[in-house]
């Protein structure tokens, strides 16, 4: 009980401190573009109704549902393969690097012209943009499997798909999982830059039209959704990865002394 | 400094005052760089540098913070930017429509084989604007209604109009509002122009103009008197001298040589046409981009 | 990034059979001989596409064009000046992130209490895109390089800062109680124990925050206009240039192959006792 | 049908290179139990390797049945040194157990008998949901010859398997390894530090050399096959044999030049402390 | 001056709740060589962690001096079972060793001296510049215990440190040990399976009880102070311990109840089992 009460205070705490400097920094404010944050949030209130949060919100997250997905699929599927190859690793990565350094304001316009304007396009920048961490992450995981589970997986015969399942994937995941934790607030990075272009509606395309339209308040109240979206994201993340990692946290655990 | 009482210490030496302007490198903005060449800021004191930036996101903010003395923008985001309250003042004009139907330098173009054949077919249809509740919509929703079509069914997609040569090709959108250089290039592809909107809009139609805040215009009128003079004599010198515009351009663009020689220039009347800005203002305000009606006698300069 | 369980300790014989042949010095070559095969493989793709009908060279030239305007604009005094604003935008903003992440990532690693306390407050400033915050940069810094530099730090930050809690958070207990049982106190374990322990995640992090910070210095660079590479891409697009734009995409892709050859050659160095780095080198 | 040949192994590292192995010959019949002792760091976890087929040696070869060894053979058992690494932390005890016979296409109740059994054997039968880090050290080395057992390899090589735990725990362990020798005619290496051990074990003990490696002695053990803790031990056979395997490797350390005081003091009078013992 | 009275641990697990040490009472003397000796999973690991401070104990308390163990004491080195992993993978084996001095601040001549002569003293005068994984297990094992004996602790716990070496080596290091307990009057918590080991170090034998554990016997070792490998264990009285100490570890094993069928059958004669060999 108190565990709980402690956790929330935690997780409340600095926030509710900041937002506090926040308030108090701003409520005098005459810039602009720095309104006060009671302002913020009145408008905050006013914006974000249930009909709106359906109309933007909704498409939004589900193209960053699709998208990231693809993204964790993809970056462990090619991940493995880089990772467990010195050969394909040599040929790949170059090639590799030299997408993750495009920017993806400018790979926009390339992949329109594969994917269109569609859902497909937004997917696809989501998919591409948020790839990097977890491919990355699952490349360095599986070149460090342990050498000795590695031979006692050889020894037993383990080869192949058993191989990846029991040992590959598994002796990975602690990392795999930091890397779709990063890609995770990438893609939520990438939804709204994916939107600055043929989009029409979303929680990205309103921030941008916000900002646009100097409609300031509007677009704080989007950061903050943002913020808080990815919060929340954060947090359903957290509660699977305390689930598939419990081995590997209860693991720490119990070496540190219960 | 020059006794033109400069409260801007730090930004004038010997007589000189340095001024940033943020523009957009496109064609709109050639007579601020040849009248650079030319020599018109200078001889007024004034040491110009262009700053290029990508639209208002970046330019409005810079202006209004003072980091920018001049902007460069659209009469309707400058519109939507009053009604919503940001302090700034449109100073000189920047870039109007030529006013002649075939011979624009913004259009609204479709595939070769588009069954579109003009502004009314595009009632109902997916056409692409650089941005949506801009200046863009309202003006080819005019261009319909004016052919006798109905605007409200048509669904307006945002991208920049560097690619809508390629989404018009590939078919991804029905038609597409360009404006030069990717006018030309989508001609070049075989696109057709089904409708001129500036054109359409209102006769002679101002589409951009240069503003300051309305701190500076306050503080520091003198230069603010000095920079739009030498706006208007850098406009008349590039509306008289189309060739060294094109050559210009070839300093701060990379627009490829043939189109550069076939694309259509723009005008720069050294006034800002006042009526075609009431008439956009409307057209706005009945597409809903404005909130609140603008105040233009705050935003535009008295004449 | 270590195997988990065991933090990489005293492994006796590399993992696998090696392939014959093959010291470091040998296999150098031939890594980079597989490295331009895939690039070239890659260039081969984008030449043949716009012959296959697929795309219109009109919007995606062929390789040859493309070098084309590559040459053209290496040939430009005003590319070198940009390439030099973006490198020094990178590598300013990359320096003051990573050092940054490092140190706020190992001292909440260190203080329990401050990892309870912060992770509600990164989990929500870290999905904020930089972009959104371009009219800040603008306002605080106009096209100066500091606004750049703000985005740049801004999104970079985090990669580093959240591949260094989860490294500290893999330390091996029993390194860790070796080390507190022979009275290491807290900055020599951190230094000793928890930092060898968090630098291959250190690594990852800086090659991830590396080319995000390139990409964000040329997205800032084509937003706001500031000097520098995304400047000329904007140009480029603006003008509707299409190889020349495809010119310094390329060129950003090259320096983001470059960044990494550089990270994986520090890599092999700091690394060269972690079982990811070892079994390449012995064997 | 275990042949070594001509086995050299060199570990080429940046500044070092150290040649663990450099010509090893031998043989195991099918069905033998033959235990290797040596010093330690003369190369018996790399000689294991290499028959394993988990490393590929400098020069020489193995061969399983007149097939040259190049990667690890279909039946094979090892249960390795590090044994509380080559354990899965994210399995438990049972499915750790469980893994290799799954992988061996065992059907399920079958495959659930071997691991009762298995587990039974080493004295873990309440320990099956338990994760392998939340035993002790020689808990762990037990469950790494528990899935060895289950496992019924043709052969079975392992690396110092007892060294974790107690005296009668071991002694459990070894009538364990001997039975199964005997019942299922399983071919086995052992590689062990302690001498009664082999000696009581085995039906043959190859001596190394230290480094620079080669093989010293391979003795025959020419005792009953029948042998039990109680009786074995006690013959005054047993007691020479072990004698014998005690200054090999006293002899064969003193060769390698890496003696100190302290050994030399005891030198002279080894044989006798030994058998004295 | 090492208390430990009343310590129980009991670790919490999700599903499984281990009692790994029920009431475990005793005294260690400044200066004592103590041993410690238990069947395998019967909580010595567990006991030494909550001794050094590490792991904090349910219940009860150690003391060391008078003042209760909360963290590790300085002065005080421990050797880990899990020998691999306490070394350092990005350190070569002499900075490992080298790593505790330079926090105790030592000057560099001395480090250096200490670092040679532990180094030497275990046998690995020329490994150096290895990194750990490059070293056998023996010789990590070794690396280990020459950074415990480099430190020059005044409380030494060492946890089954000769676990992975040869019948030689261990001997060696035996010595070792007693003649650093000699010289420094280091005073040393030794566990062990090895029942010659503990009788043949130790001044005393501290036997534990198999799980749920307590302390079975407090055995002092009567043997003269003035020890070698050859004539102590061959003196009657050795083999009169030892016999002792097997068959309390015996009782110990056959009162948890884990029992199994081989240690029944050997059950009955096993007294003279260890006499005899
Ligand atoms: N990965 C490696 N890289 C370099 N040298 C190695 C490696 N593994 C082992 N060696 C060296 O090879 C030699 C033999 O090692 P090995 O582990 O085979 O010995 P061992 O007989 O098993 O010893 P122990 O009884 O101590 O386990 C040692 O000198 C060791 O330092
Ligand atoms: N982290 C842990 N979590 C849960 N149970 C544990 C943990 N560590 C040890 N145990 C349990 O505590 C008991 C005692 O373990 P400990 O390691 O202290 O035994 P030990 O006497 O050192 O055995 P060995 O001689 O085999 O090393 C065992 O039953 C073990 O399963
Ligand atoms: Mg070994
Ligand atoms: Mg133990």
């Amino acid at each position: 009980m108190t565990g709980v009460v402690k956790r929330v205070g935690y997780a409340v705490g600095l926030p509710a401190v900041l937002f506090a400097a926040w308030w108090v920094s701003t409520a005098n404010s005459d810039n602009f573009y720095v309104p006060p944050l009671r302002t913020i949030l009145e408008t905050f209130g006013q914006l974000w109704t249930l009909e709106k949060l359906q109309a933007d919100v909704w498409p939004s997250l589900w193209r960053l549902a699709v998208g990231y997905a693809i993204a964790c699929l993809v970056g462990v599927a090619l991940g493995v393969l880089v990772g467990s190859s010195r050969t394909v690793r040599a040929t790949l990565e170059p090639v590799l690097e030299f997408f993750r350094a495009v920017p993806p304001p400018v790979l926009v316009p390339v992949i329109m012209l594969f994917a269109g304007i569609d859902h497909t396009m937004k997917i696809v920048v989501i998919a591409v943009g948020s790839l990097w961490p977890v491919l990355l992450n699952t490349v360095e995981g599986v070149r460090a499997v342990d050498e000795v589970l590695s031979d006692t997986c050889r020894s037993y015969g383990l080869t192949g798909v058993a191989r990846l399942r029991h040992l590959v994937l598994r002796a990975a995941s602690p990392q795999i999982v930091a890397g779709m934790r990063q890609a995770l607030s990438i893609a939520i990075i990438l939804m709204v830059i994916s939107e600055m272009t043929a989009a029409s509606n979303g929680l990205g395309y309103t921030i941008v039209e916000a900002q646009r339209s100097f409609a300031i308040p509007e677009m704080w109240s989007g950061i903050l959704l943002l913020g808080l979206l990815g919060f929340l994201l954060s947090m359903v993340f957290r509660f699977v990865e305390n689930r598939a990692l419990a081995w590997y946290h209860g693991l720490r655990r119990a070496q540190r002394g219960s | 400094a020059c006794g033109g009482g400069s409260s801007d210490d730090e930004a004038s030496s010997g007589g000189v005052t340095a001024v940033k302007v943020g523009v957009i490198p496109i064609v709109d903005v050639a007579p601020i760089y040849l009248g650079k060449e030319k020599g018109f800021f200078a001889t007024r004191g004034i040491n110009l540098t262009m700053e290029s930036g990508q639209g208002g996101a970046a330019i409005v903010p810079g202006v209004v913070s003072g980091q920018f003395q001049f902007g460069f923008s659209n009469v309707t985001s400058l519109m939507v930017a009053q009604s919503k309250g940001v302090p700034i003042k449109a100073v000189a004009n920047g870039v109007a429509s030529t006013g002649k139907t075939g011979a624009d330098f913004g259009g609204v173009v479709v595939k070769a084989n588009s069954p579109i054949k003009n502004a009314k077919d595009l009632a109902g249809k997916k056409v692409a604007v650089n941005t949506q509740k801009n200046i863009g919509d309202t003006t080819v929703r005019e261009s319909v209604r004016k052919a006798g079509g109905d605007p409200s069914g048509i669904t307006f997609v945002e991208m920049p109009f560097a690619q809508m040569p390629a989404a018009v090709d590939k078919g991804q959108v029905d038609a597409a509002w360009v404006v030069e250089p990717s006018l030309s290039v989508a001609k070049d592809a075989g696109a057709r122009v089904v409708a001129w909107n500036y054109v359409d809009a209102a006769p002679d139609l101002t589409v951009a103009v240069y503003f300051t805040s309305t701190k500076l215009a306050q503080e520091n009128p003198d230069m603010v008197k000095k920079f739009s003079e030498a706006m208007a004599e850098s406009l008349s010198y590039a509306n008289a001298h189309p060739d060294e515009v094109r050559a210009v351009l070839k300093t701060y663009t990379d627009i490829d040589q043939v189109i550069l020689d076939q694309m259509t220039l723009p005008m720069w009347p050294t006034d800002i046409n006042r009526a075609s800005i009431e008439q956009l203002a409307k057209l706005g305000q009945a597409d809903g981009v404005f909130t609140k009606a603008p105040d233009l006698n705050q935003l535009l300069p008295q004449s | 990034m270590t195997n988990v369980t065991h933090a990489g300790t005293g492994a006796t014989g590399p993992g696998a059979v090696p392939p014959a042949g093959g010291t470091a010095a040998r296999r150098g070559p031939r890594t980079a001989l597989l490295g331009l095969a895939g690039l070239a493989g890659l260039l081969l793709v984008i030449e043949v596409l716009p012959h296959t009908g697929l795309v219109s060279a009109r919007y995606l030239p062929p390789t040859s064009r493309i070098m084309v305007a590559l040459v053209e604009q290496l040939g430009e005094a005003e590319f070198w000046s940009a390439l030099g604003d973006t490198l020094v935008a990178w590598a300013i903003g990359l320096a003051v992130a990573v050092v940054a992440g490092i140190v706020v990532g190992v001292l909440i690693g260190a203080v329990p209490v401050l990892r309870s306390v912060t992770s509600s407050t990164i989990e929500f400033l870290r999905p904020i895109p930089s972009v959104a915050l371009i009219p800040l940069a603008v306002l605080l810094y106009g096209t100066e390089i500091q606004s750049t530099l703000l985005l740049v730090v801004y999104a970079s930050f985090w990669q580093v800062l959240v591949q260094v809690l989860y490294g500290v958070q893999d330390v091996d207990p029993v390194a860790d109680e070796t080390a507190r049982s022979y009275g290491l106190g807290t900055w020599a374990r951190i230094r000793h124990v928890m930092w060898p322990t968090a630098l291959p995640y250190v690594m990852t992090g800086v090659r991830l925050a590396a080319s995000v910070a390139l990409v964000l210095a040329i997205t800032a660079q084509l937003v706001i206009g500031s000097p520098g590479l995304g400047a000329l891409i904007s140009r480029a697009l603006a003008s509707n240039a299409v190889p020349a734009m495809y010119a310094l995409v390329v060129v950003t892709g090259m320096l983001g192959v470059a960044i990494n050859l550089i990270a994986r050659a520090t890599e092999r160095r700091v690394l060269s006792w972690h079982s990811s780095v070892r079994g390449e080198v012995i064997a | 049908m275990l042949d070594v040949r001509g086995l050299k192994k060199v570990y080429e590292g940046r500044q070092r290179q150290v040649e663990a192995v450099r010509d090893l010959t031998f043989t195991i019949e099918s069905g033998d139990l033959v235990c290797l002792v040596g010093p330690s760091g003369c190369g018996k976890t790399t000689l294991l390797k290499c028959m394993s087929g988990l490393l590929a040696p400098t020069a020489g070869e193995v061969r399983l049945d007149g097939v040259p060894v190049t990667g690890p053979p279909p039946g094979m058992a090892v249960v390795f040194q590090e044994y509380g690494r080559s354990l899965f932390p994210w399995m438990n005890v049972r499915d750790n157990v469980e893994l290799p016979l799954k992988q061996k296409k065992v059907a399920k109740a079958e495959r659930r008998r071997l691991v009762d059994e298995a587990l039974a054997a080493v004295g873990l039968a309440d320990a099956h949901t338990a994760y392998p880090w939340q035993l002790s050290g020689g808990m762990q080395q037990r469950v790494a010859i528990a899935r060895a057992v289950a496992y019924q390899p043709k052969v079975l090589l392992m690396d110092e398997p007892f060294a974790a735990v107690d005296a009668q725990t071991r002694a459990d362990l070894e009538d364990l390894i001997r039975d199964l020798w005997r019942k299922l005619g399983v071919t086995v290496l052992f590689v062990t530090h302690d001498i009664d051990e082999a000696v009581y074990l085995g039906q043959k003990v190859i001596i190394l050399s230290s480094s620079p490696t080669v093989v010293r002695e391979q003795l025959t053990i020419d005792l009953p096959d029948e042998r039990d803790q109680l009786h074995t031990r006690a013959l005054p056979r047993f007691t020479e044999l072990r004698g014998h395997v005690y200054e090999q490797i006293q002899a064969a350390k003193r060769g390698a030049g890496t003696v100190d005081e302290a050994v030399c003091a005891a030198e002279g009078a080894d044989d006798k402390a030994v058998v004295g013992s």
